[in-house]
């Protein structure tokens, strides 16, 4: 089983995420350079976080014609599991292979912090081994996680089941008080009709280690290394 | 060639920086500003391209790179036609 | 280009004196032209020179088994085992921040990561050390608002964690604020890379972003007193491009990763001139430049403009001749400008061309280590005497004592100030095992099982009522903070912000802090291995106080073990240790300032070989896992010591009931005098016998005073108060006063 | 009333998103593209103003709250004065 990390000009958690597939799951890992045009022999490819392009123009807007991309959306086309976390996800919308777009946190700050995630789906690769319904405690660190999407995206994003995590409070309550950038529904992360790709503004590799106060992230990466062991024989 | 890239927030897409700043323009007395929203202006510079190309090619750019369609409307004028 | 005439006036903008112009004739044999007489002044400035700071600052320790480098090269290095080195300096961008915060701040964060990551040293962390005036001045708060958006503007673009810092706020900081700002990296102890120019013919290589006409005479200006007319040479700010510095970052650090580099250096202040002179000085070898191979982002530059030339986010590196090729490559992979614009040479002189002529041929020691020196008269201001009178007695005791804790508790050196670190990412690079909120931030090193422990302190209240006192608390506070993780102080950089130092009482405070500081560092074996001075805080003949920052790095063997100043559980048992609080100990204390509006007295007392016992008994404790948590006794005293283990940024309060140990003081100096060398200890009661036995053996008096758990923070006869509410005013008031 | 200010970087202060989209440009293929300066454009909605009361309205937010004056120029027009 092979994962590859994204590397694009300004990505800064590529190094947390190889680290967390590499040292914590033992996965085979590489880097993948933005120039390079395929994506062939990877079985996970994940998204980093991060300031590419400086967040320039738009966040994730000047990635998402990197060549590496036309790659991605191959490997997404054959099925491949894919996760963009933070700038990750910002530059999946920025590409079309999730809808909706970013905007600007409500209290035009950037924030870091912990805070509370309900799962709201068990059927992607990276939530399979969570319940519906259950509480992970997670960092955000963003200035843009501000969801937003057009009212029939909404309601395609719940028909469909799309809807991945939503802020919530310790007690699982979806709750205005517990949304910490003014994401429409309280949305925290989604994933495409497929399934396959799946966006998120929280990070998961930063709470996979113990030392790092938290390891709810664990479980996301745990999901899909094990639907991947559950395809590959 | 000079042309002016204007990108703007759709109509109904809510806008935090636009209403942040008509909150302080209230809460500094301006209750005249009803509302303020904030859009980009691009200035491009290019060389060697006809009023054509240039046209062409700024609907281009917008549409891959300088709007978001999903959020952004854009407009662009070209200011000067001299050749340069 | 036009030649301009020398004239006294043209001397005078540059700020050199007459008797440093007549030396610059006698260096030359002739009179310079204006390209050559700017570098002379961005180099001789105090900025770049440390011509009133040099003779002083000579009394620092600098050395120790484990300092790989001290002061003189663009960071200080320590061993830390492993085969592996943390490199760390702290700079300030005072000036810029109070004129632009936003960019002021941001192009501060900037230059410090390039002077760190210019060593061969992957930056792991950020801290800042910020001074402000009075909250009722609105214009303070556009300043913090712009300064935390800037730091956090920048670090967090480039990835970096900002993971602590500190923040006061005093109005002698009204029109001169400061801004300091720390980093930390880490390098392979053989992978440690020097600004030097060696090797005649060895090509010099340009990288980075183009050059235009960004803070020309910055330089300058950040050793300048303010005055009315610094408004006219605003259009002069600089703006900074994080994007571009981290593609930089990755860039050096990948070409240090070949053996083609010689020697590498950002250009930081005074931009191409000071990189070029310094980097020849240091080897002793010259550089001859082509100005016109510089890139450039504006039409018509003229050879001075290019020379002092502040933009940001640009190196000059010295490379193996014959591997160009190969190092532009690199550098171009990351999308960046590196051209060869000249080469080392044998000569000591550096030789710069544009268009077919020599445009400035200087020798190079006389502008770097042979620039002027000067041991400038000090003298005891006339006011010490009367601040340092304090009739305590005279002062009434407040009634109500809880009050006056809630005083504290929302006060901005006592709340909660995670409306500034919620800003920044502090957790990028998942390294931070102890998040900002604590004493000190701890993180890890990955790949080995060492922690790296940074605070950064200085109480300047204490400096400007007794600087040597002042100075040597400040040294020995940072150690304590570092010490309560459980982590070894090992050696400290600093960041020396002062008033103008040609007014003798500014070099009084100068020289007795230094000496203060000295002595800290050398009884505590902590030396200076990096730091800089900031002269001429001062606008209209009006400093601020002496504020010499600090900025302490230490390690712990276990990085798992590092504790954190919070109470974990129910049922623990509280010990206070530490030498008794003394009713003198009250002199500028937080408590006199915020209820009696008053900084007068003497600072607290202090033993500094008790000091070092403690910080033993500190790494020793936490070793041996007797300590839950620790907590180092500062601003506010017992009191609010106290309520800050009770709080915790993230989770919830929680609650507590002691004693006050010192019944038979005035309650107010009792609670809240600041008595140095205290340490708030948290145990689980089957560790008692074994803690006080290791307390006793290391000479460190401990008592205890009460125990950790329930609804109400309780220090009996003095304070009873509900632990969510007085929870919440911590949390919401720093917010509050900013938004007021 | 309608306004539309315009707030761009000064002459000569780096405009750093400007200089990455720019470079972005050039590597999809745009060599013609040989500038890119970004700014804000700000339309602000004013009530129950006259024009020169909108004039010294804007003069005013523009320099105290809009634009920095420090490194960034500002422009405005009144798109239409019609009293709304
Ligand atoms: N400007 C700042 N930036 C980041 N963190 C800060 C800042 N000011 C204070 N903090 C954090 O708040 C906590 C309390 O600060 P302080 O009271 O100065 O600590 P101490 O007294 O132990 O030096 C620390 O963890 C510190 O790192
Ligand atoms: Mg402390």
């Amino acid at each position: 089983m092979k994962g590859g990390v994204l590397v694009f000009p300004g990505s800064n958690c590529d190094h947390d995420c190889y680290h967390v597939l590499k040292h914590v799951f033992k996965m085979d890992t590489d880097f993948v350079w933005h120039k390079e045009t395929s994506l062939e022999g990877y079985d996970l490819v994940v998204v980093p976080g991060g300031f590419t392009y400086g967040d320039y123009l738009r966040t994730g807007a000047m990635a998402k014609l990197s060549p590496v991309m036309s790659a991605l959306k191959t490997f997404v086309n054959r099925g491949g599991p894919v996760i963009g976390i933070c700038n990750g996800f910002q530059i999946l919308l920025e590409a079309g292979l999730l809808p909706g777009a970013m905007m600007a946190n409500v209290s035009l700050k950037f924030i870091c912090d912990h805070v509370y995630l309900r799962t709201e789906t068990q059927d992607t690769p990276f939530t399979s081994n969570l319940q519906r319904g259950s509480v992970l405690k997670i960092p955000v660190a963003h200035y843009q996680g501000n969801y937003m999407a057009s009212p029939e995206t909404l309601l395609e994003l719940e028909d469909n089941d799309q809807i991945v995590f939503k802020y919530c409070d310790a007690g699982g309550n979806v709750v205005e008080s517990a949304n910490p950038n003014g994401s429409v529904k309280n949305i925290a992360g989604i994933c495409n009709r497929e399934r396959n790709v799946v966006g998120m503004m929280p990070h998961p590799e930063r709470c996979s280690e113990p030392e790092l106060g938290s390891v709810d992230g664990k479980h996301i990466f745990e999901s899909v290394i094990d639907s991947l062991a559950g395809k590959v024989p | 060639m000079k042309a002016r890239v204007y990108v703007t927030m759709k109509k109904g897409v809510l806008e935090p920086q636009g209403r942040a700043v008509a909150r302080s323009l209230a809460s500094l007395g301006y209750g005249e500003v009803k509302g303020v929203r904030i859009g980009k202006v691009m200035d491009i510079e290019m060389k060697d391209v006809t009023e054509e190309r240039a046209e062409k090619l700024l609907e281009e750019i917008c549409q891959k790179l300088l709007a978001n369609p999903v959020i952004e409307d854009y407009t662009f004028e070209i200011v000067d036609d001299r050749k340069s | 280009m036009k030649e301009v005439n020398i004239t006294p006036e043209v001397i005078r903008e540059h700020n050199l004196t007459d008797e440093e112009y007549e030396r610059i004739l006698e260096i030359l044999g002739r009179p310079p032209n204006i390209t050559e007489l700017g570098i002379f002044s961005v180099l001789w400035s105090e900025h770049c020179s440390y011509k009133s700071s040099k003779v002083h600052l000579s009394k620092f320790p600098t050395k120790a088994p484990y300092v790989i480098q001290g002061p003189g090269e663009n960071a200080g290095v320590i061993d830390i085992g492993y085969g592996l080195t943390a490199v760390f300096k702290m700079e300030s961008h005072n000036h810029p921040s109070f004129i632009e915060p936003y960019q002021g701040a941001a192009t501060g964060v900037g230059g410090i990561l390039r002077d760190v990551f210019t060593m061969g040293a992957r930056p792991i962390a950020l801290l800042d050390s910020l001074r402000f005036g009075n909250l009722e001045n609105p214009r303070t708060r556009y300043l913090v608002e712009g300064v935390v958006s800037g730091i956090a503007g920048y670090g967090n673009c480039i990835g970096i964690p900002t993971v602590g810092g500190e923040i006061y706020l005093d109005e002698c900081y009204d029109g001169n604020i400061l801004v300091n700002v720390f980093t930390v990296g880490v390098a392979k102890k053989d992978r440690i890379f020097k600004g030097i120019a060696g090797g005649v013919g060895n090509p010099v290589i340009y990288v980075g972003a183009k050059t235009g006409r960004d803070g020309i005479h910055g330089a300058t200006m950040a050793s300048e007193e303010f005055d009315q007319e610094s408004e006219e040479k605003r259009p002069t700010v600089q703006v900074g491009d994080p994007f571009l510095e981290k593609l930089l970052l990755e860039a050096c650090l990948e070409v240090m990763k070949t053996d083609y580099i010689v020697g590498i250096q950002d250009m930081g202040a005074a931009g191409l001139t000071s990189s070029s002179f310094e980097m020849a000085g240091r080897a002793g070898s010259g550089i001859e430049m082509n100005l016109d191979l510089v890139p450039l982002r504006e039409e018509g530059m003229v050879p001075y403009e290019i020379m002092l030339s502040e933009s940001q986010e640009r190196m000059l590196l010295v490379a193996k001749r014959g591997k160009e090729r190969e190092v532009i490559d690199i550098f171009k992979k990351w999308d960046l400008d590196a051209v060869v614009i000249g080469k080392v040479t044998d000569d000591g002189m550096v030789r710069i061309r544009k268009g077919g002529t020599t445009v400035a041929e200087l020798p190079v020691n006389p502008l770097t280590t042979d620039a002027p020196v000067y041991d400038r008269p000090h003298e005891k201001p006339d006011y010490q005497e009367e601040l340092n009178r304090l009739d305590i007695d005279a002062l009434d005791v407040p009634e109500d004592q809880g009050s006056v804790l809630k005083m504290l508790i929302s006060s901005v050196e006592g709340c909660d100030r995670s409306w500034i670190y919620r800003q920044y990412d502090h957790m990028i690079r998942t390294n931070t095992v102890v998040l900002p909120g604590s004493d000190s931030a701890v993180l890890r090193v990955k790949g080995t099982t060492l922690g790296i422990a940074i605070s950064v302190d200085c109480n300047s209240r204490y400096c400007y009522l007794d600087p040597y006192q002042g100075g040597i608390i400040t040294v020995a506070e940072a150690a304590r903070n570092v010490a309560v993780s459980g982590a070894r102080p090992l050696a400290l950089t600093d960041c020396l912000n002062f008033g103008n130092p040609e007014r003798p009482e500014v070099m009084w405070q100068f020289k007795n802090s230094v000496e203060g500081m000295a002595h800290a560092c050398s009884v505590l074996e902590t030396p200076v291995v990096s730091g800089n001075v900031s002269f001429y805080n001062e606008t209209m003949g009006r400093g601020i106080f002496p504020t010499p920052t600090v900025a302490m790095v230490g390690v712990i063997k276990d990085y798992t073990i590092a504790l954190a100043q919070f109470f974990r559980q129910e049922g623990h048992i509280v010990y206070l240790v530490g030498p008794d609080q003394k009713k003198a100990d009250i002199g500028g204390s937080l408590y006199l300032k915020e209820v009696h509006g008053l900084v007068k007295g003497l600072p607290p007392a202090i033993d500094l070989d008790y000091e070092k016992s403690l910080h033993r008994f500190l790494v020793g404790g936490a070793k041996r896992f007797y300590f839950e948590s620790a907590h180092d006794v500062s601003e506010g005293g017992l009191a609010l010591g106290l309520a800050e283990c009770c709080f915790p940024p993230a989770g919830s309060p929680m609650g507590c009931t002691v004693v006050n140990p010192y019944g038979d003081l005035r309650p107010d100096t009792a609670l809240f005098g600041e008595t140095q060398g205290r340490v708030i200890i948290s145990i689980k009661p089957e560790k008692e016998a074994d803690f006080l036995a290791f307390a006793a053996e290391s000479g460190v008096p401990a008592a205890r005073i009460g125990e950790t758990g329930g609804e109400r923070f309780v220090i009996k006869g003095y304070v009873d108060m509900h632990i969510g509410e007085a929870y919440t005013l911590w949390k919401e008031s720093f917010g509050k006063k900013l938004s007021l």
